[in-house]
């Protein structure tokens, strides 16, 4: 058994814990510390997707018991490419945060390990229950990351945010049981093999906990209409948070495509993931139409990121609740490219925001701007990224999408509201572009401070990604496409992860 | 590969710009930017020139590298006579204007940014036209329109510029989103992007029911790029631009990408109904329009503009026409056009910067100044006009011809001759215009410049050559259409074709009477131009600008309206919506549901849970009924949170039952001190619809928990923990099933759960730490009488309590592996002994006591915990796998020894770390000292 | 596993326990329920309960060390606790009442001083 | 006796429910801990209710399922957490926001 | 004899429980309720005895413990909350 | 304060908790007293910040009379409070009465103040540090002065003997 899989886990957790020991440590020790967790990670993940090349299917079983007994890891193409992105959105967000967000509050980079911690979790737990414990990792620690430098528009966020996701864990620990008391199992292959055969008279129940998990995961995810916390709550973060926020929409998606994929959809003849698809399409399309609606309609850069990151998660659901291998492997495409540019765009906002005399990120106010050159040309190649225009990786990403989803019958559906939010997007940038480097007069050069190199580096070298991630578009697409193919072959999960177990000591009482 | 090149070089010579940018700018820095921007263009003409034999042997030269084949999308090339015509064009009239731009820019800071932006537009057109793979061809398709937007935009303090260039990125970005849609879909069609492959498909795109939508896509895309009706707005604010901008890309090239873009795919997509109704009304109306608007424009740049727009509208019409004439005619003006128009701009920069207007009713006689100017511009007027002679006579009698070819459908027979000669007659009277009103027409008035600035002879230089051109083309149209035009017409209908005969053509009476009447009235209309001003004077003055403008804040204004109503900052609101998510596709899928009664069989009722549940409930209404006021409110919590502890104690669950208990007392005494800085009762401030609302979600969600717990407790169980009962022993060293499920089992939950504990308690640190609870704090002291702090009688049995309650928590400690208890209801315990010490000694005097701060105890507990865990991989087994050993001791007796315990203890230094840090802190904001000093 | 084996005094012991425990118990929750103000009623809980519930205990210690083998003290501790608790939870709620100048009954011969 | 415990589920659920539905923090809070009693028990009694079987092995005959018992734990632990988290928001909130409606003072006035 | 007396012992404490609960509702101060509240743990720690006893376990001591040491602690810190409108100061 | 007030600031109750602890774990090993001995050292040396005070326990022996006088006391009282409250509770006059103390160590203070409440009709409601009193509410008084006396003759003498 390879222990590197428990790294992703094991290591922001040791660190964050290291981080409270030594609670004392000076500022520049705790970056250090949190940096090289971080670039650790990252190698953790280049070793996953490397492992997952080459095994389909990598299992770690936690105290060494047989699934479904124990807890198991699962580390497939799709785990270790949310890994990756994981990885390197975090060190991304880390750097970002090292030029001085993180001394806003107290224990910035422990908490972001935790945050870490509990996204690896998710991403790679086979176990039903422990993915809601990861969830519940991520999100406290989301709490306390939203919370992050305080300030009435975060507190209030903040509350909406928590009590929410409270009852969203009140609703996955419900569908939790419901799926416990009716198949007395929690490992998500054994889920599978046991919803796969459930009595008739059971299906029912069992489409309604997907139904419930369906919300549960939409909440994480901003499906409509159980989105409206987020706009407020991303806008409000501070920007290497909210950065880092562009993959928790992506964890809730990541899980619908687990549960809902592989552990309702094993039965090959009539899965029972039906309901819940035919429910998420028409939801996730609304989704989409009302992110662009958003986009148009936002006051500030965070708020239309905010936006941003809400079609992005009409798109991801409703290509996957179409049900179809390719049209996933596009999504996933677009996964990356989504959660990079509304990152990026988040860090962007606020890189801006600082060099503006006043009005932050806000677009009503006319501000001087300093370094306009730089950050222009930052801001209009990053828009072109954002706006899914060639030759960046949006681009390939939406292409890939519409082709596969033009072989379904009822593809119209999808494109309308892609094409048309992709024009809202290009107006909305247009705009705000235009009335931020044009418009007002250069800032006095007295007045403005010295553009910070790190930062508007580690947004670049975050643009430079989603432009090579088109120019390398073919192999990482042959690497989705095979990870979209696992995912459509959930027998041969079950068969990996539950091996020779054949439902030996299992007993039935009346 | 040196296609490709021909495309990529304008970048290099983009980048060499911006490197000779970099350099200070020196007096002559503008003709050093103009040298190095022309060099790049200069290399592709000249490659063109030497492609000319291998075209004009009816070659296709196809280069093509593969890029991302799962999508289609290629690095492909193709050099056919039509794109070969293009790439001429866009080259030669892209060279003559970095000449124009070299005086034109002269002494402004800008023009290094003009040269790097014009380049890069050139690789975007010779991107469109000289691209084999359709979707290649739309990354330049954009690129031209982004560059586009930044060259608008070039004179960026004005706000025409902004909008302008705002207004031409939407409406040309969005047509290149529909063309997208519409290539895929044409891809799906094919099977290929390949203009190849889609060339020699045309049956199988006709016949397929996606083609009507596949057509709309594409034309949507080719007309808002070639601003036909009703996409052309944006053309005319486009001449916020500077002049070489607006010479160059809303004249001779950009807007001919449509064109092209048409022209390219006729052969696959043309010959149809569809294609001749859509494509040739289209063309009618923007003729028409154009060629109306431009009359009456006052701007010299105004008028020109509108003129292009009628112009597009004429090649369009001849391309939706469809014969092979028809395409040959749209070819020949296409490139005639652009050899007019291009010089008709540069004299309207000329005369800008000269007099420092473009008014035609204040620019008058500039003849007397500029005779030079008048000379070389008459060539090009005269063109536009279609005098016999010119190459505009020439185009506009094949148009004319053709139109009288068109015989089917039945409208178009006559209304298009008549049509194009009315819009003829037009042309004519716009040319007279702008050549008549600039150069003569009486003395100027007002002239910002007067006598106006001398201009340097070199901008009449590309004005020069561009004007001979055209001359040229006018004098030898044979010897023009057979070298260039003819390869691209055969090009566009893949087939091949006899010469375009121009002699033919001057022998033809039909087009000649219909020139004439043309030319005539539009002689006649421009004089009779004073009362025909007046009249349109009347007419309501409408700028499209303004209407963009409004329907882009209509659109923002309703996004808005329509995000704050529904994103309106409730979270009751968000809530509900929540609630009726998790509700309503549940209810949907479970109505008719029959299933609920399972096949077990009920068991008797026991009056004492039955005793308890009544309790339970009463208790849970209560709180429900009496929330308003909160202290009694919280202690009917207690008493639920008693008797779902009395619940688990009865169904054989006595560690949850210890847990329940311990946890329901902190999260009182958390709930308590957070009370004490809240309102005391809350408002009645809900209506009875919200009431109703609120009840019949809550009766909804109860009713649905209800039936799901009695549809799966009246099932039979089957279940994994079978495995659980049988290896707790022997496989985890315990008899407490539960414990061992927790520390070993799924132990890697327990170290999620601490972690979720620790971070909570770290944050609530974190956002207490500078909380100013200024009002609050002053009434803090020590105050006499019944209400003193730190009661004697509580301080003495608070000490003593303390120790034994410790020796409790280690009791339970170290029992939990084989009997109910464990790490984390001891840490409970002794958190909640600590908590008695605050109560009773006041937090300061606590706080001094503590041995240890609580955030490294955290810690400490999460790395014990990961520690045990790692400790396994010593002996080669997965994380957190257990080990342990009984021994037997002489004297002292059997001893267990379990790694499990050592997880156990983490979870213990967790806990009471955890615990702690929220209570202190919360504890720490009624001290007087509280905010900003750091407690734990 | 039942009571039935026990000697018969050990059960007889061991009942009377339970229904003193039962009645005490009672009487001081009906103290609580009828008494006329507050500081009255705390008599009951404060006294009865805790003897009551003591008695309760005491017959659980008997039950279980017999039916156990052995000495099972687990139960006195709990009684020793709440008998050192009691008086001063007593004595915290006194206090609060005195601070909240609840009223006393009409029959109240001296009410509380005045802080 | 399942009805009963059915009941008393539903009635828990339903009392926190309308709880989180009201305006005030506290009641939100409190609406919370009461929600989270229901989905526990829920959990809780998933295994199956039985009463004189804890799993403690060689003390009874007969064992309850303890898995749901773990679950139910882990998620008591979590709750927990949660509500001494949320607690001190709301009254973060509270003082921050000039009122402790779940909106604050005013709900829009970080937007312009 | 003590099987048959355990029910009846149930419902007498079942009964003061009860009137725990009216004390607990009418008031009519929250000090009543605080002492109703503090009685009613003291008797629940009479039903889990009780139920240990009949169900034969010996296992529930731990949870009688607790609630005598949890209801304690709890009743502390609510009249403490009375007394100077905090908890820990 | 010497070595051994630090490492063992209070032996007897050091010792108490090992007893105790052997009766919680129901088992007398040898295993067991060590630990029990162990953990009886090392509580209150981890806690000995928390109780400063040193107990000043003359005589042991007096102290555990006392306790079972107390028992007696507790359950004769909660006969007469029985009686009260079932068959005459509307008879009763209920009273306050300061009780002035003669004790000084606050230990011994929190043990009288205890045994008030846990016996007939009186609880503590009070203490009073300044004037040193306690203040009693008792159920039912028709001599304040001879329920004074009666405290004082019963609890507080032991107690001063037992503590002085
Ligand atoms: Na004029
Ligand atoms: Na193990």
């Amino acid at each position: 058994m390879n222990h590197l899989m428990i790294m992703p886990i094991v290591i922001p957790l040791l660190t964050g814990a290291f981080l409270l020991v030594m609670y004392r440590y000076n500022i520049g020790r705790q970056r250090s510390l949190s940096i090289g967790s971080t670039l650790l990670l990252v190698i953790f993940a280049v070793w996953a997707i490397l492992q997952a090349g080459v095994t389909d299917y990598t299992l770690y079983r936690l105290g060494n018991w047989q699934p479904p007994f124990g807890i198991v890891l699962v580390l497939d193409r799709l785990s270790a490419i949310m890994l990756l992105l994981t990885a390197l959105l975090s060190l991304f967000c880390v750097l970002y945060a090292s030029r001085g967000s993180d001394r806003e509050g107290s224990h910035f980079h422990a908490l972001l390990q935790f945050q870490l911690m509990g996204i690896n979790g998710a991403f790679l737990t086979g176990d039903l229950f422990n993915l809601f414990v990861f969830f519940e990792v991520l999100l406290i620690a989301s709490y306390a990351l939203l919370l992050h430098g305080g300030g009435r528009a975060r507190s209030r966020a903040g509350l909406h945010y928590v009590v929410i996701n409270l009852a969203g864990s009140a609703l996955f620990l419900l569908a939790l049981g419901i799926l416990y008391g009716l198949t007395g199992t929690l490992n998500m292959a054994d889920l599978a093999r046991v919803i796969a055969t459930a009595p008739e008279a059971d299906l029912p129940l069992l489409k309604a906990a997907s139904l419930l998990l369906m919300v549960v995961f939409g909440i994480k995810a901003a499906l409509l209409p159980l989105l409206f916390w987020l706009p407020r709550a991303y806008s409000a973060a501070s920007a290497p948070v909210a950065a880092l926020f562009a993959i928790m929409t992506k964890v809730g998606f990541y899980s619908m495509v687990r549960v809902f994929l592989v552990v309702f959809g094993l039965d090959e003849g009539s899965p029972a993931n039906d309901t819940v698809l035919a429910w998420l399409w028409p939801m996730a399309l609304v989704t989409l139409s009302l992110g662009g609606i958003g986009v148009l309609g936002a006051s500030s850069l965070r708020t239309l990121t905010a936006y941003m990151v809400i079609v992005s998660v009409g798109i991801l659901l409703a290509t996957m609740s179409r049900n179809d291998e390719q049209l996933l492997a596009a999504s996933l495409f677009y996964l990356l490219h989504s959660t990079c540019m509304t990152a990026v765009f988040f860090l962007l906002a606020d890189l801006i925001g600082r060099y503006r005399e006043n009005g932050y990120d806000r677009f009503s106010v006319i501000s001087p701007l300093s370094h306009r050159w730089i950050l222009g040309t930052v801001f209009l190649v990053a828009a072109v990224s954002m706006a899914s225009l060639p030759p960046f990786s949006g681009f390939v990403s939406k292409a890939w999408i519409l082709q596969s989803s033009s072989r379904l019958s009822d593809y119209l559906w999808l494109w309308a509201p892609i094409l048309m939010s992709g024009l809202l997007i290009i107006a909305a940038l247009s705009r705000a572009g235009s009335g931020w480097f044009w418009r007002p007069e250069q800032r006095a050069d007295e007045a403005a401070p010295a553009l910070d190199g790190a930062r508007t580096a580690t947004v670049c070298v975050m643009i430079a990604i989603s432009f090579s991630l088109a120019i390398f578009a073919q192999p990482v697409m042959d690497y989705l496409e095979a990870a979209a193919r696992l995912i459509y072959e959930p027998s041969g999960y079950v068969e990996a992860v539950l091996g020779d177990y054949v439902g030996q000591s299992r007993e039935v009482t009346e | 590969m040196d296609i490709g090149l021909l495309v990529f070089l304008p970048v290099l010579g983009a980048i060499a710009s911006l490197l000779s940018r970099l350099k200070r700018p020196g007096p002559d820095h503008v003709q050093r930017h103009a040298l190095v921007a022309l060099i790049a263009p200069a290399i592709c003409l000249l490659l063109l020139l030497s492609y000319l034999p291998r075209i004009q042997s009816g070659e296709a030269l196809v280069y093509s590298l593969s890029w991302v084949p799962e999508i289609g999308l290629g690095l492909a090339f193709r050099l056919d006579g039509l794109s070969w015509l293009f790439a001429t064009l866009i080259t030669g009239i892209g060279c003559l204007i970095i000449v124009y731009a070299r005086y034109y820019f002269a002494g402004k800071d800008t023009a290094g940014r003009f040269f790097i932006l014009i380049q890069l537009f050139m690789t975007a057109m010779l991107g469109i036209v000289l691209s084999e793979n359709l979707l290649f061809m739309l990354v330049f398709w954009e690129l031209t329109s982004l560059v586009s937007f930044l060259l608008i935009g070039f004179t960026w303090s004005s706000r025409n510029a902004r909008r302008g260039a705002r207004m031409s990125l939407v409406i040309t970005g969005g047509g290149g989103l529909a063309l997208l849609g519409g290539i895929l879909l044409l891809g799906q069609i094919v099977g290929s992007y390949q203009i190849t492959d889609v060339l020699a498909a045309t049956d199988t795109i006709v016949s397929d029911d996606r083609y009507p939508l596949t057509l709309s896509l594409i034309l949507l895309g080719a007309f808002t790029k070639s601003a036909q009706a009703p996409f052309h707005l944006w053309l005319p604010h486009a001449m916020a631009a500077p002049t070489p901008v607006s010479a160059y890309l809303h004249s001779a090239t950009m807007v001919k990408a449509g064109l092209f873009l048409m022209a390219r795919l006729h052969p696959a997509m043309g010959d149809t109904e569809l294609w001749f109704s859509l494509i040739t009304i289209t063309g009618m109306v923007t003729l028409m329009v154009g060629a109306f608007v431009a009359m009456f424009m006052h701007d010299i740049k105004g008028l020109l503009a509108y003129s292009t727009i009628s112009h597009l509208g004429l090649i369009t019409l001849l391309i939706g026409m469809g014969s092979e004439m028809a395409m040959a005619a749209a070819l020949f003006h296409l490139t005639v056009h652009a050899l007019f128009k291009a010089p008709l701009f540069m004299m309207a920069g000329i005369v800008d910067q000269a007099t420092g207007s473009r008014d035609m009713r204040n620019i008058n006689g500039l003849w007397r100044t500029m005779p030079a100017l008048m000379l070389i511009t008459a060539v090009p007027a005269a063109a536009m006009a279609g005098l016999p002679l010119m190459s505009g006579y020439l185009s506009k009698k094949m148009l004319f011809s053709e139109s009288l070819l068109v015989t089917a459908p039945h409208w178009a027979t006559t209304l298009i001759p008549v049509w194009v000669t009315v819009a003829g007659l037009f042309s004519v009277a716009y040319s007279v215009r702008i050549f008549h009103n600039v150069f003569f027409n009486g003395q100027p008035v007002d002239l910002p410049h007067w006598p106006p600035r001398r201009k340097p002879a070199g901008m009449l230089i590309p004005l020069f050559i561009l004007a001979s051109a055209s001359l040229l083309v006018g004098l030898a149209p044979q010897a023009t259409y057979d070298t260039v035009i003819h390869l691209a017409v055969m090009a566009t209908s893949m087939t091949h074709l006899p010469l375009y005969d121009f002699s033919e053509l001057s022998d033809a009476q039909g087009p000649a009477m219909m020139s004439m009447i043309a030319m005539l009235g539009g002689v006649v209309f421009y004089l009779a131009r004073g009362p025909l001003f007046a009249i349109h004077r009347q007419l309501p003055d409408v700028d499209a600008k303004n209407i963009f403008e409004q329907i882009m804040q209509q659109s923002i204004r309703f996004a808005q309206s329509l995000v704050y109503r529904l994103e309106n900052g409730s979270l009751q609101r968000y809530l509900a919506f929540i609630l009726v998510a998790a509700i309503a596709p549940a209810l949907w899928m479970l109505t008719g549901y029959t299933g609920w009664q399972g096949p077990s069989a009920l068991t008797e009722v026991n009056p004492m849970v039955v005793f308890g549940a009544v309790i339970l409930c009463l208790s849970a209404i209560g709180v429900a009924l009496f929330h308003h006021q909160r202290l009694p409110a919280l202690l009917l919590l207690s008493v639920t949170g008693l008797f779902v502890t009395l619940a688990f104690a009865q169904f054989s669950a006595p560690d949850l039952a210890l847990t329940q208990l311990s946890v329901e007392v902190m999260a009182v005494v958390i709930m308590m001190l957070a009370l004490s800085f809240l309102p005391q009762t809350s408002p009645r401030e809900s209506g009875a619809g919200r009431i109703a609302r609120d009840l019949v979600l809550a009766g909804l969600a109860g009713t649905g928990i209800a039936l799901f717990a009695y549809a799966v407790l009246t099932r039979p169980a089957e279940t994994i923990s079978g495995y659980f009962l049988a290896n707790s022993v022997p496989g985890g060293g315990g008899t407490n099933v539960v414990n061992v499920i927790l520390v070993d089992f799924r132990g890697f939950d327990t170290l999620g759960e601490i972690t979720v504990l620790g971070i909570a308690a770290v944050a609530v640190f974190a956002f207490t730490r500078d909380l100013h609870l200024k009002e609050r704090v002053a009434s803090a002291g020590t105050a006499k009488g019944f209400a003193e702090p730190h009661p004697v009688i509580l301080q003495m049995v608070s000490r003593m309590a303390l120790p034994i309650a410790l020796l409790v928590s280690a009791f339970i400690f170290l029992r939990g592996h084989n009997m109910p208890g464990g790490g984390f209801i001891a840490g409970l315990v002794t958190a909640v002994a600590l908590t008695l010490q605050y109560m009773a000694g006041g937090l300061v005097w606590a706080q001094e006591r503590m041995l240890t701060h609580f955030r490294p105890l955290i810690g400490a507990g999460l790395l014990i915990a990961t520690a045990t865990g790692l400790g396994s991989w010593v002996v080669g087994y997965p994380f957190l796998t257990s080990a342990f050993s009984h021994m037997d001791w002489p004297l002292i007796g059997e001893f267990e020894l379990a790694t499990a315990l050592l997880f156990d203890l983490g979870v213990y230094t967790t806990v009471v770390g955890a615990t702690l840090l929220i209570l202190a802190n919360l504890g720490k904001l009624m001290t007087v000292a509280g905010p900003g000093q750091e407690v734990g | 596993m039942n009571g039935s084996e026990m000697p018969l005094l050990l059960q007889l012991v061991i009942t009377f326990f339970l229904v003193a425990g039962a009645i005490v118990a009672l009487i001081g929750s009906i103290g609580l329920a009828r008494l006329k103000d507050f500081y009255m009623r705390l008599h009951g809980p404060t006294k009865a309960s805790t003897l009551g519930v003591g008695c309760i205990l005491l017959a659980s210690l008997l039950y279980f060390s017999y039916l156990k083998g052995g000495l099972s003290v687990q139960e006195a501790l709990v009684t020793l606790f709440l008998f050192v608790t009691a008086p001063v939870s007593a004595h915290m709620m006194a206090k609060a009442a005195l601070h909240r100048k609840l009223k006393c009954s009409p029959r109240t011969r001296k009410g509380p001083p005045d802080h | 006796m399942e009805l009963v415990i059915a009941i008393t589920l539903g009635v828990l659920t339903s009392t926190g429910v309308y709880l989180i539905l009201r305006a005030r923090t506290f009641s939100v809070v409190l609406g919370l801990t009461l929600l989270s009693h229901g989905v526990n028990l829920f959990l809780f009694s998933m295994g199956r209710l039985t009463t004189a079987s804890p799993a403690v092995i060689g003390l009874v005959e007969n064992y309850t399922d303890p898995l749901p018992q773990a679950l139910v734990l882990t998620a008591i632990v979590i709750s927990f957490s949660m509500t001494a988290f949320v607690v001190v928001l709301a009254l973060k909130a509270a003082v921050e926001l000039r009122s402790d409606h779940v909106d604050g003072e005013d709900p829009n006035e970080d937007r312009q | 004899m003590i099987a048959t007396v355990i029910p009846f012992v149930i419902g007498v404490f079942c009964l003061a429980v009860l009137l725990n609960l009216y004390r607990l509702a009418i008031g009519p101060d929250i000090v009543d309720r605080i002492l109703a509240l503090d009685t009613l743990m003291i008797n629940s720690i009479a039903l889990i005895v009780l139920a240990d006893i009949q169900m034969s376990l010996g296992i529930l001591f731990e949870a009688a413990l607790l609630i005598a040491l949890m209801g304690f602690v709890g009743t502390v810190a609510m009249t403490k909350y009375l007394l100077r409108g905090d908890v820990i100061e | 304060m010497n070595r051994r007030e630090f490492w063992l600031p209070r032996p007897l109750f050091s010792l108490f908790l090992a007893v105790l602890w052997l009766l919680m774990v129901n088992s007398f090993s040898v295993a067991h007293m060590l630990l029990g001995l162990a953990l009886g050292v090392f509580i209150p040396f981890v806690t000995r910040a928390f109780w400063p005070e040193q107990a000043k326990v003359r005589y042991l022996l007096p102290l555990l009379r006392y306790f079972v006088v107390l028992m007696v006391d507790i359950v004769r009282s909660n006969l007469v409070v029985a009686r009260r409250i079932l068959w005459y509770p509307n008879q009763l006059t209920p009273g306050f009465v300061t009780f002035p103390l003669e004790l000084d160590d606050d230990f011994a203070i929190t043990i009288l103040a205890s045994t008030i409440s846990l016996t007939p009709g009186t609880v503590t409601a009070h203490y009073d540090s300044y004037a040193g009193t306690l203040l009693i509410h008792a159920l039912h008084v028709t001599d304040e002065d001879e329920l004074v006396r009666q405290i004082k003759e019963q609890y507080e003498r032991p107690l001063k003997e037992i503590f002085q």
